[in-house]
């Protein structure tokens, strides 16, 4: 298979104010969301990019989409640097690639009916009137919204969360992409509606064979939806690979952490207290060498000197940490 | 520390600006003030004496330098009808200006947080439902009609205050302070303070009632309630302490906007202030003395607003305790 | 492809861009209206504005006399300073003249400063609030500095000199409220749209590959209009109350009847002091009357279109 | 006895669409010395429930009847002078958004201070030296005392809420999904802070929550309210492992789990009622697959022994129904 997408030493940084001593000597703070990461998607792929808020994993997102460009690095869609497109291949890609937001009740105008928001894409697209109302009502077929009549008219107040989201994965899937990013998809939604959204892509997925992104905090949806995961932590990838395996046998100590420490539903589950203390540090002044270190239970001489490279450790199996050089 | 520099340099650049529009507007007008200056009967050398005295001779941009290179050093010319440096016949009316102003906001301003945040404690009452629009209906009448109107009852109807000026004729001091202390003042005071007080009252009331409903929905103050504080720690210490914040922001804007806003409520009670004299000087084409007041009044507005932007940076400590680390 | 499937529920025919318009305006309308009826403020606002506009328009026929026009009695005295009564409704001014008639005549003046001034203000304000909101950078910085300057300018000076050396016309202070105001809208439409343009949506349309222009009037120029009437309904009183102090100051124009040119006549000719109430009582009612009914306007508009500020 | 017995409790909103009943009859038990997980989705009525024990309610809150008893006390019939004493003293609150309950213009020592000096009756010595105590207590440095709150993290100031709702040792304390906001990470410090708190003051706890997750961690007890009923209850260990509810059934069958293999995530199609709509019978009846005719009609009494209760008709079946409801196929409506 060939790669659909791929991010080569991406960097974004968002610059912040000055402070006078910074300006005396000519500095230039920034926050750095994301700081050089490297991953090719392939085709047909569905990959998680897990992290906490802070870690870039949506300054990411944004950037494979290009409604943000990286301040270093490239990002090939198809072969194609997507920074520098343009015109008409800007607009093919727009048709290629779409976006699924977290908040369905803040993602649609609410001055739209559900059909002039699922047919905004094909407005945008310059598909002709005549056909819209027609690939409107197959896109609400294919998110399974039932009685198309009833909704097609219906503003978003009128709907429920769960309706709104399958209304904003109708818009999403009217130009048919092959490529879906989908932020937080279902943290705004009551758990017994979530089943029903994550299904429901999982199926789309299949079915039309896209490519996509989940961007989460939770280990669990990822682990429902993504065959391969991605670990953030402050802007860059730590640990890469099959989701299974990543929660499985975690390798890198912050994934380790992460995966300790998410709640299960049972009333019989370890009370350990977690390896690591302390905040996430300030993205603005990332520590030197590892960012992990000074969190990390494992910390060494090295790891404040020297930054672990993304190294492959087995087959499809990437991690960044010291301990696994050997 | 940045951010007062900042706000400083920015401060000096719309200084600039106005300065230099100013210098525009009194130039390029069209039918030139020093037309009515020119009198026919001068000599043609007298005209030009005049001219070069003025500097009026040389191309503009040289006079724009002048102008600039005039001001820093505080020389805004001579008054065309009062034969004085400029300067000098607006320090002297200055501080009739400031007294009045000052009193009026500080009496709108204590009444006005008061009010308001009685009024938004008493939500949905009928005296709050009846203040509101009575106090908007007050905020959109002209200060000098309410000023004519109480002129007329309290001065000419009842007789019980002087109708205008800020000291009777025929009286003398040994210094300022004891004529702003003089009881005579006092008396000439109270008309046009009442007027401007009335008009200024309003922007408080409204906008310490406003916050107060705001802030008594914030979390806080609900927390405040579950903690079992009592009503006073509540209402003062948590909701009126972080209503007050923009008011007295408000306050600071009012001061510069005032000094050149009380113009109308001058010319009805004959307040010798800075208004006054502005609109006396246009009215005479005195050019000079107009362009020096305009510039008072601007500079007074622009240092107010800059005292606003700092004192709201330093009040909320979301903005002078932002943590860098 | 898709098009081609023909669900059964089809065909509906796509309704064509202008009766969509018609019918949204229709919805607007009627929402406002219903609204109106449950806000007592804005019934009121509305209420005002329509009275003095029908007086305005009808005021050659409600006036009883030429305005300006010196009247005398029947006796073939001077009818001046005469109480009001069945011959002068409001009685006469020093000169001679008809008070009622002034009032009435005043009203077009009033309306016709407020109202280009409003639209003046409202329009440059939410033109430049939207642009310079929309695209930041530098556009953004230029204009704001523009804003900081004009609000700089003290406000009635301002208008005072630019009279007094150009002349007194309704023109000049429409242009000069207009120049002075325009910036508190622009700055309200400016960070509203800034706030709009990272709302989800917004994200959503760019995302789908909708144009600039797109964006900014189709997804948020509609949600910033409501502001903009907001800020033009209290121009409207601003323009007013200039009008009148200008008037008042004496650097109005001398042909025009306005209510500010009312009550400068019944100042300079001593009315005060002779306790003439009938000559400029009604005149300052009238201006409070019409500036109120701005603001009233605009809490309703607050409270339909922004009902988190209401309790 | 129960420190805290809730009877039939209503709780009822004014909105302009007519009256809500957020909650609508709930009852339920809070043991001393014990954390009560009440669970639910958004608009269940657990924050209304939990938030009506504080006795301070948004102005279109009405009390529609039942009985909030305190150590036997009824604090819906108390004196206004009984429960202002109540408060803090005896009943504490954690908020969810500590960054909003928080005054942004004050200290963070000082708003401790303040409670500790007006509530706590002490000196301003010592008032200092306790919230010093009470900041080491929840594992906060000393040194941020001074501090503004927007200068403290999303972890450290659910921590000072933490602090602050000790203040003044109360017995029970009501925490409003106290880890919601919080990072996975951070989430897990908080509650084991709540939770080895509790163990020493031998605190009662409430803590809403929507996460079952969150309860199965630390609850002793827990409570599942949907649409303002109350429809299961009982120890956590036993509700959580045999659910007698089809509401609870489904609403594991929703959740995904990290320990187990992947299987379906099944969700319950559907949506919970319209509480401002007059209701009757079983208010889960629409959603539920294994509704009979009586379910729609009349009220759903109380079954159960051993301390836990089901709100359904078909609760003695449970065994049955819970072999059901793991089959995905159940829960698709036709």
């Amino acid at each position: 298979m060939a790669a659909l997408l791929e991010a080569d030493d991406v960097v974004k940084h968002f610059p912040v104010k000055r402070s006078l001593g910074e300006i005396a000597t000519g500095r230039h703070p920034a926050v750095h969301a994301v700081d050089g990461i490297s991953f090719a998607i392939e085709s047909g792929e569905s990959v998680g990019l897990l992290g906490e808020s802070g870690c870039g994993k949506t300054t990411t997102g944004r950037l494979l989409l290009r409604l943000a460009v990286p301040t270093a690095g490239t990002i090939r869609f198809d072969g194609q640097d997507i920074g520098t497109l343009a015109g008409d291949d800007l607009a093919t890609f727009r048709r290629r690639a779409q976006l699924v937001f977290q908040n369905p009740f803040e993602a649609l105008n609410p001055r739209f009916t559900v059909l002039r928001a699922i047919a905004e894409p094909l407005v945008n697209a310059g598909v002709p009137r005549a056909d819209h109302q027609a690939r409107v009502v197959e896109a609400m077929r294919r998110v399974n919204l039932a009685d198309v009549d009833q909704h097609l008219d219906k503003y978003p107040h009128q709907m429920s969360g769960g309706q709104l989201q399958r209304v904003v994965l109708a818009r999403a899937l009217v130009l048919e992409p092959i490529f879906l990013v989908a932020d937080e998809p279902v943290s705004m939604l009551d758990v017994s509606v979530r089943a029903g959204i994550l299904n429901l892509m999982r199926d789309v997925r299949q079915a039309m064979g896209l490519t996509a992104v989940y961007i989460s905090h939770d280990l669990a949806l990822v682990r429902y939806v993504c065959d391969r995961t991605l670990v953030m932590y402050l802007g860059k990838v730590v640990e890469d690979g099959p989701t299974e395996e990543v929660i499985r046998l975690p390798q890198h100590p912050y994934t380790q952490a992460l995966v300790k420490a998410v709640p299960v539903p049972h009333v019989d589950q370890s009370h350990e207290p977690l390896p690591i203390k302390g905040n996430v540090p300030d993205a603005k002044n990332p520590p030197s060498g590892c960012r992990f270190r000074d969190r990390c239970p494992h910390a060494m001489a090295r790891c404040a000197s020297e930054e672990p490279p993304l190294r492959e450790v087995a087959p499809r199996r990437r991690v960044a940490c010291h301990l696994l050089a050997a | 520390m940045r951010l007062l520099l900042e706000r400083l340099l920015h401060t000096l650049l719309v200084v600039w600006a106005v300065v230099t529009i100013l210098f525009l507007m009194f130039r390029l007008m069209p039918g030139s003030p020093l037309a009515a200056y020119l009198h026919d009967n001068l000599s043609e050398e007298q005209q030009n004496l005049i001219l070069q005295q003025f500097g009026l001779d040389r191309p503009l941009w040289e006079q724009y330098f002048i102008y600039l290179g005039n001001l820093l050093q505080g020389e805004l010319g001579v008054s065309f009808f009062q034969r004085r440096p400029v300067l000098d016949v607006l320090l002297a009316v200055f501080p009739n200006t400031i007294v009045l102003t000052l009193s009026s906001l500080i009496v709108a301003y204590v009444f006005g947080v008061l009010a308001g945040a009685y009024l938004a404690w008493r939500r949905n009452s009928v005296i709050e439902r009846a203040a509101v629009p009575a106090v908007l209906a007050i905020r959109a009448a002209p200060e000098f009609w309410i000023g004519m109107v109480l002129l007329a009852i309290f001065s000419f109807e009842l007789g019980w205050l002087p109708s205008g000026g800020a000291n009777s004729p025929g009286m003398f001091y040994d210094s300022e302070i004891d004529r702003f202390l003089s009881l005579d003042f006092l008396r000439h005071l109270i008309l046009p303070v009442l007027t401007l007080a009335l008009y200024l009252q309003g922007l408080p009331l409204l906008l310490m009632r406003s916050n107060m409903l705001e802030v008594m929905h914030d979390e806080f103050v609900t927390m405040a309630r579950m903690k079992g504080l009592s009503e006073w720690s509540i209402v003062i210490r948590h909701a009126a302490r972080n209503a007050l914040l923009p008011v007295l922001t408000a306050f600071a804007l009012g001061v510069g906007v005032s000094v050149g806003g009380n113009v109308v409520v001058e010319i009805v009670f004959s307040w010798p202030g800075i208004g006054r004299l502005l609109v006396n000087a246009v009215a005479t084409l005195d050019y000079p003395l107009a362009q020096g007041a305009f510039l008072l009044i601007a500079l007074v507005l622009i240092f107010m607003n800059f005292v606003a932007d700092m004192l709201y940076s330093m009040l909320d400590p979301r903005v002078s305790h932002a943590r860098v680390a | 492809m898709p098009a081609s499937l023909e669900p059964a529920t089809l065909p509906r025919p796509t309704p064509a861009l202008w009766p969509r318009l018609v019918r949204a305006v229709g919805r607007a309308i009627a929402r406002a209206a219903a609204q109106l009826r449950r806000d007592g403020f804005a019934l009121a606002g509305v209420t005002i504005y329509t009275v003095f506009a029908v007086v305005a328009l009808l005021a050659d026929v409600l006036a009883t006399h030429d305005p300006m026009e010196i009247l005398f009695l029947p006796t073939g005295k001077l009818a001046a300073n005469i109480r009001p009564g069945a011959d002068f409704l409001l009685g006469t001014t020093n000169l001679g003249r008809d008070i009622y008639s002034q009032l009435i005549h005043g009203t077009r003046s009033a309306l016709l400063v407020g109202l280009s001034a409003a639209v003046v203000v409202a329009s440059l304000g939410t033109v430049v609030g939207l642009v310079s909101g929309y695209f930041g950078g530098r556009i953004d910085m230029v204009m704001m500095r523009f804003a900081d300057v004009a609000l700089s300018l003290p406000f009635l000076p301002f208008v005072i000199v630019l009279i007094g050396f150009l002349g007194a016309s309704i023109n000049i202070i429409i242009m000069a409220v207009a120049l002075l105001l325009w910036p508190n809208t622009a700055r309200v439409i400016r960070s509203q749209v800034l706030s709009l343009r990272e709302r989800a949506y917004v994200e959503a349309a760019r995302v789908t590959g909708a144009s600039t222009w797109r964006i900014m009037f189709v997804h948020i120029a509609p949600n910033i209009l409501p502001l903009s009437f907001l800020y033009g309904s209290i121009a409207i009183g601003w323009a007013i109350l200039t009008e009148a102090s200008v008037s008042f100051l004496g650097f109005g124009s001398a042909n025009v009847v306005s209510w500010g040119y009312m009550l400068q006549d019944a100042f300079a000719s001593q009315a005060l002091s002779r306790g003439h109430f009938n000559w400029f009582i009604p005149p300052g009612l009238c201006i409070v009357l019409v500036v109120v009914a701005g603001f009233f306007i605009s809490r309703g508009y607050e409270e339909i279109f922004f009902p988190k500020l209401r309790d | 006895m129960a420190l805290l017995s809730i009877r039939d409790l209503r709780v009822h909103y004014r909105t302009p669409r007519g009256v809500t009943r957020a909650v609508d009859g709930a009852s339920f038990e809070v043991p001393e010395g014990q954390i009560v997980g009440l669970v639910g989705e958004s608009g269940c009525g657990k924050t209304t429930a939990a938030r009506a024990i504080t006795g301070v309610m948004p102005a279109n809150a009405r009390f529609a009847g039942g009985s909030i008893a305190y150590r036997g006390e009824d604090l819906l019939t108390a004196p206004d002078r009984r429960v202002k004493e109540l408060r803090w003293r005896d009943i504490a609150f954690i908020p969810q958004s500590a960054m909003n309950s928080l005054d942004p213009v004050y200290r963070v020592g000082a708003q401790l201070r303040e409670v500790l000096i007006e509530r706590g009756g002490m000196d301003r010595a010592r008032a200092t030296t306790r919230a010093a105590e009470l900041f080491d207590m929840v594992g906060l440095d000393q040194g941020r005392l001074d501090d503004y709150p927007h200068q403290f993290s999303g972890g450290m100031r659910q921590r000072a809420a933490i602090a602050l709702a000790l203040a003044l040792n109360p017995s029970l304390v009501i925490a409003d999904e106290p880890v919601t906001a919080l990072d996975v990470i951070v989430q897990r410090q908080v509650l084991d802070t709540i939770k080895s708190l509790q163990r020493r003051f031998n605190l009662s706890v409430i803590l809403v929550t929507h996460d079952i997750s969150v309860v199965a961690y630390v609850a002793d007890q827990v409570v599942v309210m949907y649409a303002g009923h109350v429809i299961e209850q009982g120890p956590a260990r036993a509700v959580l492992a045999e659910p007698n509810h089809p509401y609870t059934m489904g609403l594991y069958n929703a959740f995904p789990d990290l320990t187990s293999a992947v299987s379906s995530l099944v969700p319950i199609e559907g949506s919970p009622p319209d509480l401002s709509q007059e209701l009757t019978g079983c208010r889960f009846a629409p959603r539920c697959p294994f509704v009979i005719e009586p379910c729609r009609s009349g009220a759903i009494p109380d079954q159960g022994n051993d301390g836990r209760s089901a709100a359904c008709l078909r609760a003695a079946e449970a065994v049955e129904l819970r072999r059901l409801a793991r089959v995905p196929s159940t829960w698709l409506h036709s």
